[in-house]
């Protein structure tokens, strides 16, 4: 008979991970909005079969998938997703296909990188992948993080896994001439994502960790608030916990500049028609809510 | 039963371009009350929007099916609002709906736009509930099916569809309001099925469509909370096929109008399971999340294992497999 | 929901030379009306005969539940009998019984030597069959189970469970023929549950058991030939285990009696999640035919969790995860 | 898309098996009945973690299975069976244990093998088991064969992995000097089983296979009573197809010896308590007829 997972520890962690989680979501409360009409038109989606270019383990925790999609790596706005339809393996089968932020595009090859965490069935099912193997994935898809018109300057908060929704957008910084500093944060610096990207791209890491004590929130808020004391950020990006997402608002209240969170929530379908990303907004009851594939992931933030 | 078929290299480019049921020489088609359709292939509401028209070629579908529209707007359940767990996916939307003008202004035209017939699914919370809303939707839908079945929205009551006298009531009462097809979506969790049926059929009903996700109660591990807003959700996909197959066949055997059948099909094969037990069409619903051609894809394969086999049709098909 | 957990090394050994249950400290005992088992784990009916104890010290579970019983001798059904698919089991044995006296004189000593209290099942195909079988069977039970639910008969007929009034009348006439605690069977294809439950209760039953298979119906691949001889089957397994869950929730509810959760149980973790959401006991059946240690090995973890969280029993293992 | 199973040759292939499987019922109609009370005890039987010596393919079509586990290699009878647990795989589940002959037994090395051909989910499964793995088996199950006192001469008839079901005699006429000759009936030369074991338990081997047409049922009748032309064999042991099993009986008729056959049913216990695996032997309706795994899986067989 297996160990069955210990009791004190285990309820510890759990509890820890529940607080977390309850944390978070009491952090979002009130603080979101659906931005105004967006500037250009979206890319149309497609489904395609991309090939697995390469699947290796990064960054102590994390996968990172690379797959040859012309038709997406071409079109796809920063903060964008995809759906990718995981395969059947060894008899499992995923029914649901797994919301994953584009990470990186690199239009002239064709390619995307997607980074994820093995976390349940659907990611598990997905690690067994392997390159040459095609993926049936449909994107881009959402709506992504926009500079407002001047952006000179941008911050980006990723926590965790969440460093890959901004990804998208230090790569269109630093197209644009915009200066970008990306802040990720961790629980260890072997678990943090986005150093190697900020040096390709030319935009500043500062990486801080919860072994650290970097990442509390005070010590990262006072952080910031040095970081930038010559001048704000004209925008600040942030995406991976909802802690984060308040404290960018509220700076981004003291700086006097807009903040855009990008979320997650459970979703069928990506395009607006299962109803089952319902955003953690609030509006009148009687009507629904924005949904976070369509009108989101990314939404307005402001305390 | 057969795995799921993955599409081979350059996918996207061959299904394009393959349009098979163009010029296609099987007839497929399938007639609910005196509305006809092209094949017996549509999607399950609530799993289909117009956005679905941006990846697949809708045109090649039987018919498409709306979510569910009540009489006034509803807003919809908290978050989880869906989770897949290994028996399947589970969902409690709880059918957020703009009501019957909203979808009237802002919804139908773009599932008009797609083309194939558009079948409207109404919902309600009581028998008398369905006709107004069918009254106040008018001669927009080809055909109406009613939602007496949705699981998610009262925790822990009965289904109207659980109940025969309750859908003989709804349904007269909207055969007086409209001559357009009327379908009856039954629920999984009724003491009988072929009642259910029977008292669908005597009130007037085109159709039976058998039938709507199982309610179940998903837990997540260790903390056993609820992995879901409502609690309770509908448990969808290929692992409720061989229950609602049951359905079906009880449903076919019980009445003389068209089933409609609905759970858990993938794949061509799946759809001729469900016709082999006397279903005259077919509903998809999970399977286009994972493979949004998914519904194109059966509608083909069915039209090439009627080529294949030189036969007229889906009937046919099965009598030549039950010969063997 | 966690893996079913696989034996270590030497596992034989480990299994039979631990008997933590017998200086446990932990009371799992349970109470069925007047009947106190020493933990809540018991078999399924059907899952279940003597010739367990050839295998596992079936004297660590709370009781043995027999298969069901039927008055008069019967045959059961034509091969296949039962069969394995992807949502899982599905059986149609047609309950073979040697009737009341046959019973009497040729098992149930065999289940009375195993040790445990011996809860008989007993069927019938009408309301008032019950009460003579249990007549019959006179003390010889130290419970009756009326299995109002068995879906393998009739293979269309609507199951007696699913009717309240039939239970009630069935329950009532049993109530007058014994003193012995009974326990109804109740099947998952009901319109309400908690009325079936409450009918129960009502007509003075000690307790419910939720709920039976899932009537199914299994294809074969490419001949689309019924997988079982009877046809329609009973689909058991971990793949009901959600749909279960919300009607051991929904009738714990209802009922102030025991609720005794019987679907896809096949660890401490799974029992468990019956008792989180309202159950007094479990019931094991399909998860033996793989592991026949499984009921044992559930009672010694159940007792292990509650050691190691220094509680005095489940309820109070339960509340400790609420309250994180 | 997946080229469907196509029309005319699948269904051809399908029609052979399906004829041949209703044959083969119809075959044994009428000709079984269980025998009379057993010689000795059977061994009890034990679930127990066998250790995966080897497997390997066999014979072009099936999978050897080398288990070690003493308390069934120390007790099981001649034609016995266990039944296995077949162990998740990639998330796959299997539920119902499957039953399968126990081909070897080597009490000395504790070993025991099992062949088995992949047929559907369950065997698979089986398939990715590795040495070294762990199996929960359950066993020796159910009713053998038995030589009537006095055997000096046997005739064990196989059709494919049917001839599993008949080593076990083989093996115990060669401990007790009894004469064994063993037919093995197949598809082709390359996928009979038993040659080597023949030559190892000193038996006589006469493959016989469709594609020689020596299979076939008037050419196998004329081939055995050539062979037993001298004098019959005292006992006819016969697994693997309804049809042979209605040659072995019509053979025992005329020569007058008992023949005993070995059924397959789908089974879940293996222990006789969920009444799955009624025998196709006639009995009076009211009354439930007998078990293969307790009853059997070895019946009389008589035309
Ligand atoms: C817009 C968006 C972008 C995302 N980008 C990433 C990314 O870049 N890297 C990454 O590792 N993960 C990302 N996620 C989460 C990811 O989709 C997985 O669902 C999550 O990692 C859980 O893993 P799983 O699917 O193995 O869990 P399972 O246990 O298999 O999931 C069970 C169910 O819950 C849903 N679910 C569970 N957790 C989440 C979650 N956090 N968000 C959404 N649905 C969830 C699943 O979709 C599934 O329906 C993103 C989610 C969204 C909505
Ligand atoms: C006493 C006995 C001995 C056996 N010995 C062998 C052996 O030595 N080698 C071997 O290859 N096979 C043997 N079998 C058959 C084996 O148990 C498998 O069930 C069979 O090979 C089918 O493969 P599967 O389980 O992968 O099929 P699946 O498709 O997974 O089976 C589906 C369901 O049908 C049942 N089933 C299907 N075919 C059979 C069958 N022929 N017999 C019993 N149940 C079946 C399965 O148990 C399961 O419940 C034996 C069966 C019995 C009863
Ligand atoms: C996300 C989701 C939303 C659904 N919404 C509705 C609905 O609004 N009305 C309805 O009648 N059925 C609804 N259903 C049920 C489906 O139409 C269908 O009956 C069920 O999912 C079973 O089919 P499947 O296994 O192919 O998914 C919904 C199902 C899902 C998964
Ligand atoms: C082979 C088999 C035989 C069964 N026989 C009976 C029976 O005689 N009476 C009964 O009430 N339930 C019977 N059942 C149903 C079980 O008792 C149980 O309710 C059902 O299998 C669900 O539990 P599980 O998922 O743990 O197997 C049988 C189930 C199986 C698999
Ligand atoms: S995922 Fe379907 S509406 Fe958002
Ligand atoms: S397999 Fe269970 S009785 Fe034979």
């Amino acid at each position: 008979m297996k160990t069955p997972p210990t009791a004190a520890e285990t309820r510890a962690a759990l509890a820890r991970q529940a607080a977390f989680a309850a944390a978070d979501a009491a952090a979002l409360d009130g603080l979101l909005s659906v931005r105004p009409p967006e500037a250009g038109p979206r890319p149309e989606p497609v489904w395609d079969e991309a090939t697995v270019v390469s699947h290796e383990v990064v960054r102590e925790r994390y996968r990172r998938l690379t797959l040859s999609c012309g038709t997406i790596a071409a079109t796809a706005l920063a903060g964008q997703f995809l759906m990718i339809t995981v395969p059947p393996h060894g008899g499992e089968r995923i029914l649901l296909p797994r919301p994953m932020a584009i990470h990186r595009r690199n239009p002239l090859r064709g390619t995307i990188e997607v980074i994820y965490g093995v976390a349940g069935r659907g990611t598990t099912a997905l690690a067994a992948v392997t390159p040459g193997q095609r993926l049936l994935v449909t994107g881009p898809l959402g709506r992504g993080f926009e500079f407002p018109a001047g952006t000179r300057r941008a911050l980006m908060i990723g926590r965790g896994v969440g460093v890959c929704a901004v990804m998208g957008s230090v790569e269109d910084a630093e197209a644009r001439g915009i200066r970008a500093t990306l802040v990720a944060s961790g629980r260890t610096r072997g678990s943090l994502i986005g150093a190697a990207e900020c040096a390709e791209l030319g935009a500043r890491f500062i990486p801080v960790t919860d072994e650290e004590g970097s990442a509390d929130l005070p010590a990262l808020g006072a952080l910031l608030r040095s970081e930038f004391a010559a001048g704000p950020p004209d925008v600040v990006f942030v995406c991976g916990a909802g802690v984060l997402t308040r404290l960018a608002a509220e700076l981004g209240a003291e700086w006097g500049v807009p903040v855009q969170a990008s979320l997650e929530a459970h979703m069928a379908c990506g395009l607006g028609y299962c109803h089952g990303c319902a955003a953690p907004v609030r509006t009148d009851p009687a009507v629904e809510g924005p949904l976070v594939c369509v009108d989101g992931p990314v939404f307005d933030a402001a305390v | 039963m057969s795995e799921t078929p993955r599409p081979t290299t350059d996918a996207r480019r061959t299904f394009f371009a393959a349009r098979p049921t163009a010029g296609a020489t099987v007839d497929l088609g399938v007639s609910i009350g005196g509305l006809r359709l092209l094949n017996p292939v549509m999607p399950a509401s609530g799993c289909f929007g117009p956005a679905l028209g941006r990846l697949i070629p809708v045109d090649e579908l039987g018919a498409v099916v709306t979510k569910t529209v009540f009489g006034v707007p509803r807003g919809g359940n908290p978050a989880h609002r869906l989770t897949e767990i290994r028996a399947g996916m589970v969902n409690s939307v709880g059918i957020p709906s703009r009501g019957a003008a909203g979808y009237l202004a802002e919804l139908h035209p773009h599932y008009r736009a797609l083309g194939p017939p558009v079948i409207i699914s109404v919902g309600a919370h009581r028998p008398n509930g369905y006709a107004p809303v069918v009254r106040d939707l008018g001669a927009a839908g080809d055909a109406y099916e009613l939602n007496v079945s949705c699981p998610n929205l009262d925790r822990d009551g009965t289904d109207i569809g659980s109940d025969p006298d309750a859908i003989e009531s709804a349904v007269a009462a909207v055969r007086l309001e409209t001559d357009k097809p009327i379908i009856v979506k039954l629920p999984v969790l009724a003491s009988s099925i072929a009642e259910c049926a029977q008292a669908a059929q005597a009130a007037g009903a085109d159709a039976v469509c058998v039938a709507n996700s199982i309610p179940a109660l998903p837990l997540e591990a260790y903390t056993r909370a609820p992995a879901i807003g409502n609690v309770i959700g509908g448990l969808s996909g290929p692992s409720i096929r061989p229950i609602v197959l049951r359905l079906v066949w009880l449903a076919a055997r019980s009445v003389d109008i068209p089933v409609i059948a609905c759970g858990g099909i993938e794949t061509a094969d799946d759809a001729l399971d469900y016709f082999s037990v006397g279903a005259s069409a077919v509903q998809v619903g999970t399977a286009s999340f994972a493979r949004p051609f998914a519904m194109v894809e059966i509608v083909r394969t069915l039209q090439q294992r009627c080529t294949d086999d030189r036969v007229a049709g889906i009937r046919d098909l099965i009598d030549l497999w039950r010969a063997q």
